[in-house]
Parts: C-alpha cells; structure tokens; sequence
C-alpha cells in the first residue's frame, strides 16, 4: 500500500475506555469485594465501601441492525446515564445503582425482544460467526441455527437450572473463527467432499507452493492440466478441511448436496477446577436442514437434557463425562460410536484407551 | 429507499421464537439500506440451495494501511447488485467492550449512510464489525470513523485487535488492570496491528484471573492471565455463613478442589497454598468468604490457536509469573524478542504456536532468551531421546558445551 | 577345574552389604567353571574401564529352531579365552514359575556340565535364563533340556514365551484362569515361538486382575487383563470391622476412587458400579470386605513396548470384554487375523503397537473385522480432520459407501 | 536353519505348572476368599472352606549361580514339600500351611544371605537387566547399580513403611529391557556421543537401508567412504539412542568417558486408583561410577525421602507429584530442573503446560 497522504489520521487506537465507564463503575475501579447473583441475567456487585452496582445482562442478537443500536441506546440513557456494555460473548449489560430500576429496564428490554439472563448455571449466549451471511467459506448458516437452538434452550438463559455453566459455540467451517475447540458443546459447518479444482483459474488466482504446503495430509500434488500449471488431490488423503480453499479461490469445498454439521462437546477454557480442555466429537455429522435444522436442535437439546440429569453439580459437561468414563456418555445420550470417533491425525495414539480403567 | 422487502418464506421462520431475531434485525435495516434487502434475498436463496453466494476474498482496504477490511463480493451481482460489493469494516473496540451512547449513535450515522446498517456487536476478536459497504465508501468511512476518535482494526498477517476481560472495573478477582493493559498493548503496537508484516496473524488478549472470561488460553497468540503467588485470602466467619446457608463445603467444595489441598472440619477451612493450582473454584463458589492473595501479576502464556493446519492448540506457559504494571516494559521486551525471531524463523502462515511445535520449547527458550522453569510443562518428557550437549572430550575433566 | 579366583577388588565392593551380592554368585560358580571365572575377570575389566566387552550378537542357535539363543563374544578372546563365547539359552518357564525341586536340580545339573553354572530366574520376559555357554554345547544342551520335559524360548521376531501372574493358584481376585491360559498359548504357538517369521517380536502377558502383576500394559504386544462386567461384592459387616479397626473409608477409599463413584455414611458402603473404573483400589485396601464380581472374564489390549524407535507405548484395548474359556477360540481368531495383516502389511522391525499407531487404529479395526467400541479410546478425536466415506452423489437421496 | 532331524523331540513347551503346585495350592485353586499381609514377606492366604496357606517371600538375586539355587531348593524341601516359586520380579516365595515354620525359615533364609520382605508398601526386587555381565549395548551395569542401592533401602524392603509400593526397575540401555519406562523409579543406561562408525567394516555387517530407518530422528543418511558404502550421522540430530547400534554392529555407542546414567520416576503399571503412567525425566545425567555408583544411591535414597516425607497414605510418587504438582517436585528434591526435561520427540507439545493451574 502506498503510505497515506499526511494530513490523514492513522493509529490513533481506539478512545479510551474511562470516558465510558459508568460513574460508579469508575469510583470503584479496582475495589470490588464480592458480588452476588440475584437472579439469572441480574448481579450485585458490592465495593469495599459498601457501594452497591447492580447489572442487568441482556441477550445479544450479535447480528444487529443500527436500529436495535438505538433503541439500546435509548434504554441506557434511560437506566443507565447512558452507559452501556457488551460481554465477551456478546450479550448487553447495563449498570445503575439504583435496584429499583431492575424490573422495569428488564420488562423495556423484552419489548424489543432481549431476553434477560445468561449468568451462572445456565446457557448462554452463542459464540458464533458468519456463515451464509458474510463468509465465502462457510459449510451452513451461523445466525440461523444459533437463533432456533436458542428458542429452544432459552429456558436455561432465563433459568439457572443446569449443573454448571454451558458454553455453546458455532464455527461455520474449520477455520473455527471462535473457541469452538474448547466448548461444552460446539456446532460446526463441515464438509465432506474433495475440493473442486478449476483448472483453468487455477494458475492464476493462487500460488501453488503455497496451496501444496497448506494441505494437513498432504494430498496435494503440483501437476500441470490443459498445459497450465494446476494441483491434484488424492482423494483418499483428503478430510475436507478447506485449507486448501482458504489459500485459492479456485479449489472450492462448498457443496450443498453433502456440508453439514458435526457436534462436539466437553470443551471448557476456565481454570476452575479442571484445567482447559478441547471438545470431543459426539456426532460427526448432521445434514443442513435450514431454515431451522432442527436434528442439530434436538441433538443439542438431547445432549443437554441427559448432562442436566445425570451431572453432578459444578460439573461442566466434559467434566462429567470425564467421571462416568465416555461409554456411559454414548450410552445415556443414545448417541452411537463409530469409526470417525476415533482420532487419526498426529497424536491419535495418545487418544487409544491405554488402561484397563473400563465401564460396561 | 428499499420500499418493498422481498419474499423470504424460509428466512420468516427464523422471526418465530423467543431469541432475538437477526432475519428481524436485517429486516429492520433493508428498509432504509438497498444492501440489507439484497442481502435478505441472498440469504433467503442460500436458504433455499443450502449454499453461500460470497466469492473468495479479495484485497481492498484504506491508504496506508494493509489490515482491517475483509473484502467481499456476492457471486450473483445481476440478481443482487446492492451486495456486489459488501465489504466488512473491523473497527478496535474500546477495552472492555464498554460505551456511552453518544459514541455508539454517532457510529450508526456513518453505518447508515456508508453501510448496510448491519453490524456485529462485537465479531470473535472483539472488535466492532461493520457489515457490508463497497470500496468507494472505504476512505469515507475511515475518515469520519477516525473524525470521532475510532480506528480501523487488524487483518491478514498482523496483530489483531487485542481483547480483554472487564477485570478491576466490576470485577472482584482481578488481579492486574485488564483494561489499561489492554489499552496500552492495543495503542503501543498500533503499527504492527494496522500493517501487517508478520508471517500470520498475532493476537494478544487479557483477562483477569484464571476464570479466563475472554477465552484467552483459547484463542490467542499471546494470553495473560491474572493470578497471585502468595495465600488465598480466607475469612473464616463468611465460610461459615456459607455452610449454614447451605452450602456443603466438603462435597462442593474440598471435594473438587483439583490440588486436593483443602480441608473442612465444619469450623475451620484450611488451604494448603503451597500446593493450591490458583484454579479459582473454591473463590468462585464463596465470593464472599475467599479472595485471591495480594501479591499479584499475571501468567504469560503463548501460541493457542484454531485447528488449521496442524491441529488446535492451547496456549503454554512462557512466564510463570510477573507484575503487570505500566508501561509493561519487560513484557514489551518479550514480545519483540519473540516476533523478532519469528519473523526471521517462522514460515508463511505458520502461527508462533505451531512455529514453537516445529522448533521446539527447549529450543524457542534458548533463542528468546528466557530460562527454563517446571512450570511450563505438564510433566517432564517421558520419552529417554535427550539431546545432550554437554560431554567429555577425551582427556578432559570437565563437561563443555 | 578353576582354582584360583582372579584379583576382584573393584567387585569385591560389591560383597559388602545386606542384599544377596551377584558377585558372591560368580564366584561360587567360578569355583567349579572356568567360564564363570573369565565372567569375573572381564567384568572387573569392565568396572575398570567403564564399558562392556561383549561384541555385537552372532546368529547360534539349535537345528530347526531360529530362536532361543543369544549368540555372544567377548571382544578380548586373547585375556579371557574361556568366555569366547559366551551364548545365553532362554527356557520357556512353567505358567506362574512354579517349580518342583528336582525338576530345578535337573537343570542345574545340565547346566554344570554344559555351561557357566549361572542364571538369570528369571529374564525380564520370564524365561528361565542359562548363562554363558559355547556353541557346540548347544545342541546337547537342547536335547538334554527336552528329555527333561523343558524346551527353549523366544528370541528374534517371534513369539515371545508369555508369562502371566500366579492368578487362581493363590489369589483371590483373579477374574480368570491366568496359568491355565499362560499354558496353553505358550503350547498352541510352539511354532510361532520357536520359528521367527514376523515382521518383530510378539509377546503375550496374562493378568488375573487390573492391578496387573506381570505389568502386560507395558510389556506385552498383548495384554490380556482380567476383570468384571457385573457388581463388586460387598460384605457391608466386614466394611464395618475395618472401619472399627482404624480404617478412614472415607479418606482411603472413598476420596481415592478414580470414579467417584462410592459413598460411604459410617454404616454402609454404596457403590454406583455403572460408572466403576474397575481400578482394585477400594477392593485391594479391603480384601475381606470387598471382591470383584461374578461375571468375570478379561480386556484385550494391544502394542506396548519400550521406546525403540517411536517412542514407547502402553496397551490399548482392543477387546473390551471377553468370557475366558478354553480353548479360547475367539482370542486366537482374533491372534491369528492381526498376524496374518501384520505379517503382510507390517514393516521390517515394527511392533504390533507401531503398525497400528501408522494405520491408524479406525482402519485397523476395519482389516481385523472388529467392531469400533467407545471403550476403545480415552476420549473421542479432539481434531476435525473426519475422513467422511459417506457421502450423497448428485441426484442421490441416500448415503452410499 | 535346516530341518530338525527326525527323532528329536521339539516343541513341547514348559511343563505342564499343575505338577508344581504345592498341594494346598492345587487343593484350593481358585477357591481363595481373602488374604493378609503379617509382615513384610509374609502374606497368609485363606480360602472358602477356611484353608490357610502361608507364603514367605525372600530377595532374589536374579543372577544366581547353580549353587545358589541347590540351596533354595534345599530349604524348598526342608520346609515346603519340595514347592516353591519365583515372583514377576524374580523374588523366591516359599507356600506352605504350617504357621510355626515361617519363623526358622525366614532364619535359614538369612543364613543364605536372603532377605525377606517386598511385601504392601514396600520396595521390593529392583527388575533389571544384564549390563557389563551379558550385553553388547549396556551403557553401564545392572547388577552393580542394583546392589547398591538395594544396600541402601533395604530398610524399605524389610519393612512396609512407605506410603505405597516402590517399583525401581533398572536398564542398561534405552531399548529398556524391563518395564523401566513404567516404574516409580527407573535408572537407565544412557549413551551422549554419536556412534562412532567403522567405515571398514560397515557394508560387510550392516544392511545401510536398514541402520538408516532405524533412525527415530532421520540422522542417518547413506554415503560412501575411501570407495565403500557406509552411512554418514548428521550429529546435530543424533540423541545417542543406539538404535542404529541394535541393528548394525559397526556403529559403535559405548564411549566410557560419557556413558552413565538417567534417573526417571513417577511411573506405575497397575491400574489401581490411577491409570499406568509412564516414567518422566528427573535426573539427566550422573556419571558411571562403580563399583558402587554412589551418586546414583544417593539420588535414590533422595527421591524416596522426599515422597516418604511428603506424600499421602497409597499415593504412589506418580500420583504423588500429580497431586503436588512437578514444581513443587523439583524444589522439595532439590533437583535442577533444565532444558533437557523438557519433551522435544513426537508428542512434546502435549506436554507444555497448557493451563494457568500454576504453584509457585
Ligand atoms: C461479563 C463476562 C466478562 C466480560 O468481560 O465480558 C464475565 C463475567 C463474569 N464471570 Fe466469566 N464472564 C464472561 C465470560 C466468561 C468466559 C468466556 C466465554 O464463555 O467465552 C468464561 C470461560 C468459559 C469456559 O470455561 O469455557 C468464563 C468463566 C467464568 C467462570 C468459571 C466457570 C466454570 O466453572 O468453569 C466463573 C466463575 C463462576 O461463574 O463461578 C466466572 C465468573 C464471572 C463473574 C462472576 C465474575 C465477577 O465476579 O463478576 C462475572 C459474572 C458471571 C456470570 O455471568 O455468571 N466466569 N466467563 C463474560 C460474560 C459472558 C456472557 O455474556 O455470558
Ligand atoms: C469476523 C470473524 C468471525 C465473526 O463472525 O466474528 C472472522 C472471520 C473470518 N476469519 Fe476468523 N474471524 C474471526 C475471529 C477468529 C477467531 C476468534 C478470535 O480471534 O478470538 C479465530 C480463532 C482463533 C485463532 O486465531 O486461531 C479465527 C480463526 C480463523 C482462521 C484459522 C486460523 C488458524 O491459524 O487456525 C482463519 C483462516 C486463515 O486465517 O486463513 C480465519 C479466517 C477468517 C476469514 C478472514 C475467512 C478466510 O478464510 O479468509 C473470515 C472472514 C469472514 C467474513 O466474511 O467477514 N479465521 N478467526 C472474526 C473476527 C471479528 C473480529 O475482528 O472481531
Ligand atoms: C535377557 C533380557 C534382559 C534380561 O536381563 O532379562 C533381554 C536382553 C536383550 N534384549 Fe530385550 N531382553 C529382555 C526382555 C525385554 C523386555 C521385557 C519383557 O519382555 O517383558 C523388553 C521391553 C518390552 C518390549 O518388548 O518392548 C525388551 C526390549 C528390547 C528391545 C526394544 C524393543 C522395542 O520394540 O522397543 C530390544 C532391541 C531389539 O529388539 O532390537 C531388545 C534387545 C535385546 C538384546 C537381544 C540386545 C540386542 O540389541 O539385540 C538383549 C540381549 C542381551 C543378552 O546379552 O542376553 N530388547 N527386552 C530379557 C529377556 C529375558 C527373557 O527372555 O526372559
Ligand atoms: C507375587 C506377585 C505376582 C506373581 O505372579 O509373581 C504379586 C502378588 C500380589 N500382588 Fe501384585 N504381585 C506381583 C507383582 C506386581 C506388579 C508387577 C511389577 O511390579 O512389575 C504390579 C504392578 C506394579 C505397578 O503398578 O507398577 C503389582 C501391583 C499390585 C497392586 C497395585 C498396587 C498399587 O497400588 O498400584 C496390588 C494391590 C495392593 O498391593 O494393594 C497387588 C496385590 C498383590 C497381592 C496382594 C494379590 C493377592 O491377593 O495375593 C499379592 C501380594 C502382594 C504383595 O506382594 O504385597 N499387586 N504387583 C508379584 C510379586 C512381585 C514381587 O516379587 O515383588
Ligand atoms: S468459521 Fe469459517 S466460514 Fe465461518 S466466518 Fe470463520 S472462516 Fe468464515
Ligand atoms: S480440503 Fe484439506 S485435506 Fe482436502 S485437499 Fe484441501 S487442504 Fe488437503
Ligand atoms: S477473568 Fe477473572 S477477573 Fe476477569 S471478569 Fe472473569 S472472573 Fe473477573
Ligand atoms: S483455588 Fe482451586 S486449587 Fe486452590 S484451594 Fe481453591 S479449589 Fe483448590
Ligand atoms: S494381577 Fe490380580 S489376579 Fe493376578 S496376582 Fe495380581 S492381584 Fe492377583
Ligand atoms: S474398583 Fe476403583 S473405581 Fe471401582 S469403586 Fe473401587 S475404587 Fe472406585
Ligand atoms: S537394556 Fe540394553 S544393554 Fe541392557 S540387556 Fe537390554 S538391550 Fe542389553
Ligand atoms: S544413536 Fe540413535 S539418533 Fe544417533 S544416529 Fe544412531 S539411531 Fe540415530
């Protein structure tokens, strides 16, 4: 890029946070004490002084017009002296030290359609991406199957009545824009078909060194088709990562006929009591069934109802199935295991089950 | 504008239910934008073929700057000409994801006449995403953004906007400032995060104590995490006022303690802080009772990353410990030394986490000059293929390297 | 024969103290072998000089036979002449190494004719191990052996002889018949055994119970474990003697099992045996009260072995379950199919473990025709990297191969 | 090999272990109830029907002359009708079902220089391997190392004083003859200089394809010397495993100035409360040092006093230092912890600290 013409503004950064706390947020920064969850969406968080924030945290839709922007904005200058958050996972928190405030800000927000909860033992929102809305690489939709599991789970948003927070997350492909790969249950686009190759495009949209060396399994070869330089794929190598597509445009995974998506689960990213861990593959494959996938949303309910009875309590969903042993886990969920379950990428073997530590 | 919306049958489900509708949220905004009424057409067509309708990539972005547009062209412009171009803008948030209205109104007046009206509040990095404009409107848009004190954020092989944690600001357990660490990182390394030059992309976030509420051992090239060095803080009166509300300090407690150092006598709770693992979960289960300790700082740990290309990574241990206080400068020092030797070393598209892999840690210590410590390995290696590198040479005495 | 003993002072060390002293062996036996007293010579050569002097293997061995024998050389035939060679004879053990005197005294009585009058009871795999003989005593030596009702060992890439832990004969946990099974594999591949024709050696361990006496899960290409699939019993008056007796159940037991799965109120143990890891530790500190179940039988598990060259590997499963009778048809189908693809597919010096970890465990299952179970891993995949062999064909509506 | 000649006996196998047993043994096999440890050494066995049959078990040598087994037998026949056995770890158990014999036995025992015990929580017989007495490949001996630190805590052997059972396992060299790379505590055999190469001699004895596969770190490549063909070792990757030695007699590893050895710990086999764990690095390297390697005792005796001093009732030093965390390991045994603990084979990366779970 050529270097920007003087006068222009560059790297100024992004305003500086204090100008946006809320008043009693900036008095107490750095002396909070304890706080308290009231009830699911709604938390007292009490200063070394006695001072008393309270905060109402509101489903994001993520998505969002400019008009919902506003009318946010309209309910943080009521409540709030204009002050206004969002959470890492997206949701919309307002903080007043006025309790009175809580029931009616919460009944304003339900009329422009936001849920209050999400905080402690309960659901919250989804951590998601694209999909069909932005990306080009996307193997289904993002905001539509968040929006249908969300109708159907919204229960354990407004309701703190699981045994341990869950953490559901949605990647539209592989490239997992999100902790999809540390989520108590992460929902993700896959595809199953080797990329199509557009010979003719090939040489000149992509670097093929490049796309070679971008291949996990090495099934792609240099080659030359037509008398242009192109790229071959061994089929049989191939597990639809769509690497290769990231890096050129001309070899495209996309195919409507077979993407679908994988469930995974037992996942978490706290320290608190068991260190991190990734999510393991419970169901390889779901086909897209839009507008509102609703084998993803039963599974995903499935997985939850039998977690919500069987758990312990402080036990996320990985932590539980840690305990029962993962033959309990398909066999209480009814969810079969089969070859795909089992790991074959570079560190598979430390995945075989090396003891006799066994359930029936 | 955009009078008559277009028929979208299957898009319509998705206004039914109790969650905030986004088919209702773009709806809202095709009736002023042409973009949004053809990106509600798009979308109801990929509906209907189970296919997205984006084209791959595509370089555009503002002068001077190489990261913070995502280029993007539908590849069905006759049908849907308003998103032949639709183009993401990232834009840094503010540490903390914290606002007032005012600054918020004034980024929907740009979006509305520069834009879809479409937005992510916020995108997986964190930062505020606006969704779909065209190229012309680029320079504009950057012009009147930087005009209200807002900045582009990073793309491609640069460092991303970094992300943290509401840490001292609400939150009891913080044990650094999150929010001026991440302010500091996110203003010092603003030429690096604006012109990429690195060989991927670096992403730094920061949270406040082990609970990791951004994600950071997750999803970033760098994450810090608060924690202490000395004793959890107990008061042992509130421990008690928790058991008689109901709280069953054995099993919901000493019971899942990972370190297995704590015990309860129905009096007195006791904690072996030489071998507590600072996991947060008895502090997290009775705030009011239990704290973390005084001398805190924070954990650096390196290289987590998605699964692409040689399988996810979690971030590692690189600091044990350190303070975090401004200007941060041994940290500063760190951080150079490390992209020094990863710009030198590393390969196109090969993360520092996977560049760690490749080299290995031993080795990575040694060339970013930091000494080994216990604390960064799970357990010591199992496997007997040492690399010696002292011996005797045949009529010495002592070991050389 | 030898009457004076070489000066030993180094080794002489090694007299001293209370644990039985190997040198005090050698030179009993040097009194009577010249062999044994060139043993003692060169090994204090060895302590003096810091390193071994025997040369690199020699194939020896019987007439029909490839294994057995370990051919050995001293590299200083000139000072030692009487450990020239210096082969080792394996002899495949009694199930259990269970002896009789005079069939002990037997051997010894071969072995002072016809070697170095030193063992090993046993070698690390479990043979009865005669030290230190010259080849042309070999095949008097084997048949000597065989009129006495012994026969020789594995060595080289065959079946190993198999060993197992004294089982039913004296334990009480043992969930099958470890002996009778040890027996009779080691009788039914007297082929396999004797015969090298593997890609790598293949050795068999038989445990009665999980807490694995012979240790298969890390010593044995096969690893046949015994266990239970029913409840563990319980003698709940007996829980109560120990409890009396000063055992803290809760503590030592309860608070120990890996499953959680026990609870324990002062009067009466529970056991959820749904999720009971069949670990033996709450059983093993309560013999009198606590017995594995009824419906007893063993786990399979494959591929340890020690690091050369991958690394090493513990067992993994392979059969989760399985009823232990003779004459163990199942188990030898199943032996005989992963022989057959090892021996066709296997790679020159690959184990078992290793040609599994190279196919990959999925495919493996897939050329032995055994059914995927969960029980077979520790946790499903973490990657995404599916090989997806189901797919729609356009125009299709079902899912074809 | 040609064919047996016809009259041969061969392929008998062992003989058939029922004619061993002990007659109370074969009367009771596999009918036992329950059994006791009495002391160290002494376990009584009870059956269903009440019979009791009591066992002594004495230290073995292992490498023991005929001699030495004529006495055993002579003591087998004086007190166990001629009955006796040897352990998985090459101990002597002598059964028997009169309880007033196990006395004088145990005293005869001594007067053979046998210890008894390795009973419960104890250490018992140190599993090794043949060293400078027997192998070609031995970066130092067994049997030395073995007795000397059996001199040392034999008061553990004597007596069940430590929190659970101890498995030491010695091996000469890294192909680890032994269950050495799952003990509690292994002593092993290592090499520190690359093979040295006999030019002369090497396309006569080794198949260069085969020493150059047998490189785990790809060190090895074919080259041809003064007109030969031999292998050339790119000493930069060689980690001095002598695999290439195994298989090729001309690359020789023994170098007596660098050979010595490694101490591993915190290993287990059963499957007992933990599942089996393998060895990890403690101590990379002490000295040769015979006849008695005191360096090595000494850093024994060290590591089980730490863990005798520290850990908990049935914690093995495995579960021990998983409990307490390997920092906390490293500073209580007064162990340098270094660049060379630190995995860099396969699998390495699983093993960095992938959490801030952290003591300090
Ligand atoms: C607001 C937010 C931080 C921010 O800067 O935006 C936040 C805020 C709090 N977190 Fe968090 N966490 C937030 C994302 C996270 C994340 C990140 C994520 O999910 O992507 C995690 C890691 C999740 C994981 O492990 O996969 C996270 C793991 C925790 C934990 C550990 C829970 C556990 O048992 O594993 C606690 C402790 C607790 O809840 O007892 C915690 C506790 C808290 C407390 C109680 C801290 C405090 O004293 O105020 C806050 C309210 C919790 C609540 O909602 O119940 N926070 N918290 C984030 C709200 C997200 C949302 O809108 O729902
Ligand atoms: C917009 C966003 C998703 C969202 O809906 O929020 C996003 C969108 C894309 N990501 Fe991402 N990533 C986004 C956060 C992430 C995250 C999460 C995070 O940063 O915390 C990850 C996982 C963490 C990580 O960095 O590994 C992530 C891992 C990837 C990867 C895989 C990188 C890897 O090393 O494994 C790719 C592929 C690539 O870089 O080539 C990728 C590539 C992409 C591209 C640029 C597509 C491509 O192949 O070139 C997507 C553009 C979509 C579009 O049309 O706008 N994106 N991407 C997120 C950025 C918003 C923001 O700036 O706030
Ligand atoms: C005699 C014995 C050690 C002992 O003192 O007890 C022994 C001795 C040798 N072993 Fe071993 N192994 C002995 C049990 C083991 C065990 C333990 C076991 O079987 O339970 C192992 C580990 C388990 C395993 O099989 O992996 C073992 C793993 C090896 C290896 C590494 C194999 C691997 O795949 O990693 C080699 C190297 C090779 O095979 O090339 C090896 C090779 C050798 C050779 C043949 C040396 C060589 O490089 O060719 C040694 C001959 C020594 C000699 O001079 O007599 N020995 N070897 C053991 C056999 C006695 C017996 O038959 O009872
Ligand atoms: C005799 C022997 C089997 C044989 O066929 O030779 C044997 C016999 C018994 N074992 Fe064992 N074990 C024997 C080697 C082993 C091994 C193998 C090894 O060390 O190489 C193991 C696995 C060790 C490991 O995990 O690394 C082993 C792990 C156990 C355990 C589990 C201990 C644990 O907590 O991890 C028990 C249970 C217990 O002791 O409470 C056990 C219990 C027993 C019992 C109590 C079983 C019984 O009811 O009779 C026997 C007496 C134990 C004792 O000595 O305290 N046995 N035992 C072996 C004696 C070896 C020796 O001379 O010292
Ligand atoms: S997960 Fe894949 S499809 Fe979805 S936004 Fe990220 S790169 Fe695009
Ligand atoms: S989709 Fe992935 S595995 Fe298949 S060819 Fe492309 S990069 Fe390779
Ligand atoms: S990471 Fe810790 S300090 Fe930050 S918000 Fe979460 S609980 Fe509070
Ligand atoms: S912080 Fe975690 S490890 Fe430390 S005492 Fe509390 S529960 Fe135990
Ligand atoms: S493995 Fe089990 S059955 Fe066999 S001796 Fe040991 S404890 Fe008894
Ligand atoms: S056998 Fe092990 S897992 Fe089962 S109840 Fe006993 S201690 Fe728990
Ligand atoms: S461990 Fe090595 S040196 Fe020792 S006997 Fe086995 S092969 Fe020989
Ligand atoms: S010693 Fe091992 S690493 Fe070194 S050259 Fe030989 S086989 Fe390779």
């Amino acid at each position: 890029m050529a270097d920007a013409p003087k006068k222009r503004t560059t790297d100024i950064g992004p305003p500086h946070y204090e100008q946006f706390l809320p008043p009693a947020i900036k008095k107490n920064y750095g002396q909070w004490k304890y706080h308290e969850i009231l009830r699911a969406g709604v938390m007292k968080h009490v200063a070394e002084n006695g001072d008393a924030v309270y905060t109402v945290r509101a489903g994001g839709s993520r998505l969002m017009s400019i008009d919902k922007i506003r009318m946010i904005c309209d309910l943080a200058d009521k409540y709030a002296d204009g002050h206004l958050r969002f959470t890492s996972r997206h949701n919309i928190e307002f903080m007043f030290t006025d309790e009175k405030k809580i029931d009616t800000l919460i009944a304003d927000l339900k009329k422009i359609g936001h849920p209050v909860g999400g905080t402690g033992p309960s659901i919250t929102s989804i951590v998601h991406t694209q999909g069909w809305v932005h990306c080009h690489s996307a193997a289904t939709d993002a905001s539509g199957i968040v929006k249908s599991v969300m109708d159907a789970v919204i229960g354990h948003f407004e309701n703190m009545d699981l045994p341990a927070k869950c953490r559901i997350a949605l990647a539209c492909c592989l490239n997992m824009c999100g902790a999809v790969h540390c989520s108590d249950i992460a929902i993700l686009g896959i595809h199953r078909r080797p990329p199509k190759i557009n010979h003719d495009l090939l040489h000149k949209t992509c670097e093929i060194p490049n796309v070679v060396s971008a291949c996990p399994t090495a099934a792609i070869k240099p080659t030359t088709v037509n008398g242009k330089p192109s790229v071959t794929v061994d089929e049989e190598r191939c597990m639809f990562c769509a690497n290769c597509y990231t890096v050129c445009p001309s070899m495209t995974l996309n195919n409507p006929l077979n993407d679908g998506v994988s469930i995974w689960i037992g996942g978490k990213v706290s320290n608190a009591r068991h260190e991190p861990m990734f999510s393991k593959l419970a169901i390889p494959y779901i086909e897209n069934n839009p507008p509102r996938w609703p084998e993803v949303v039963e599974a995903v309910v499935n997985i939850i109802d039998v977690w919500k009875n069987n758990a312990r309590k402080y036990e996320r969903i990985g932590e539980w199935i840690e305990r029962i042993g993962w033959p309990n886990f398909f066999k209480l969920s009814g969810i079969e295991f089969g070859k795909m379950h089992i790991d074959d990428f570079k560190h598979a073997g430390l995945t075989f089950k090396r003891s006799a530590q066994l359930t029936y | 504008m955009a009078d008559e919306l277009p028929k979208t049958p299957m898009l319509d489900e998705l206004e039914k239910g109790p969650w905030p509708s986004f088919v209702s949220e773009i709806k809202m905004a095709a009736k002023r934008s042409p973009a949004s009424k053809d990106l509600l057409g798009i979308l109801e067509r990929s509906y209907q073929e189970k296919i997205g309708h984006w084209k791959h990539g595509g370089i555009v972005g503002v002068l001077g700057y190489g990261g913070g547009v995502i280029g993007r062209y539908c590849d069905v412009p006759q049908d849907f000409p308003n998103v032949a171009h639709f183009h993401t803008i990232r834009v840094n948030q503010p540490a903390g994801w914290y606002y007032k209205t005012d600054a918020l109104r004034k980024i929907c007046d740009i979006w509305e006449k520069r834009g879809s009206g479409m937005t992510n509040m916020h995108g997986s990095t964190g930062d505020i995403i606006l969704l779909g404009t065209s190229t012309d409107q680029l320079e504009p848009i950057f012009e009147e953004l930087t005009a209200i004190g807002f900045d582009l954020g990073g793309s491609g092989s640069d460092v991303r906007t970094p992300s943290c944690c509401l840490g001292k600001s609400r939150c009891e357990w913080a044990c650094y400032d999150t929010m001026a660490a991440c302010h500091d990182f996110t203003k010092n390394y603003q030429d690096e995060l604006h012109r990429p030059a690195f060989p991927y992309k670096f992403k730094f976030k920061f949270s406040g104590c082990p609970n990791d509420c951004v994600a950071s051992v997750a999803r970033a090239d760098m994450s810090i995490i608060g924690t202490w060095r000395d004793n959890i803080r107990i008061d042992q009166k509130a421990v008690g006022d928790y058991a008689s509300a109901g709280v069953d300090v054995t099993k919901e407690i000493v019971n899942l303690c990972p370190a297995k150092c704590m015990d309860w006598d129905g009096k007195m709770l006791k904690i072996d802080n030489s071998t507590c693992r600072r996991c947060m979960h008895c502090i997290n289960v009775m705030p009011k009772a239990l704290r973390p300790g005084k001398d805190t700082g924070a954990c650096i740990l390196i290289g987590s990353k998605a699964p692409i290309v040689e399988g996810a990574l979690l971030s590692s241990v690189i600091v044990p410990f350190i303070k975090m206080e401004p200007p941060y400068q041994e940290i500063r020092d760190l951080v150079e030394r490390i992209w020094d030797l990863w710009c030198d070393e590393g390969k196109n598209r090969e993360r520092i986490g996977e560049f760690i892999q490749r080299v290995g840690l031993g080795n990575f210590l040694e060339m970013i000059e930091v000494e080994p410590a216990a604390q960064m390995v799970a357990h010591p290696r199992e496997n007997p293929y040492v690399f010696y590198e002292e011996y005797f040479e045949e009529g010495e005495e002592e070991a050389e390297n």
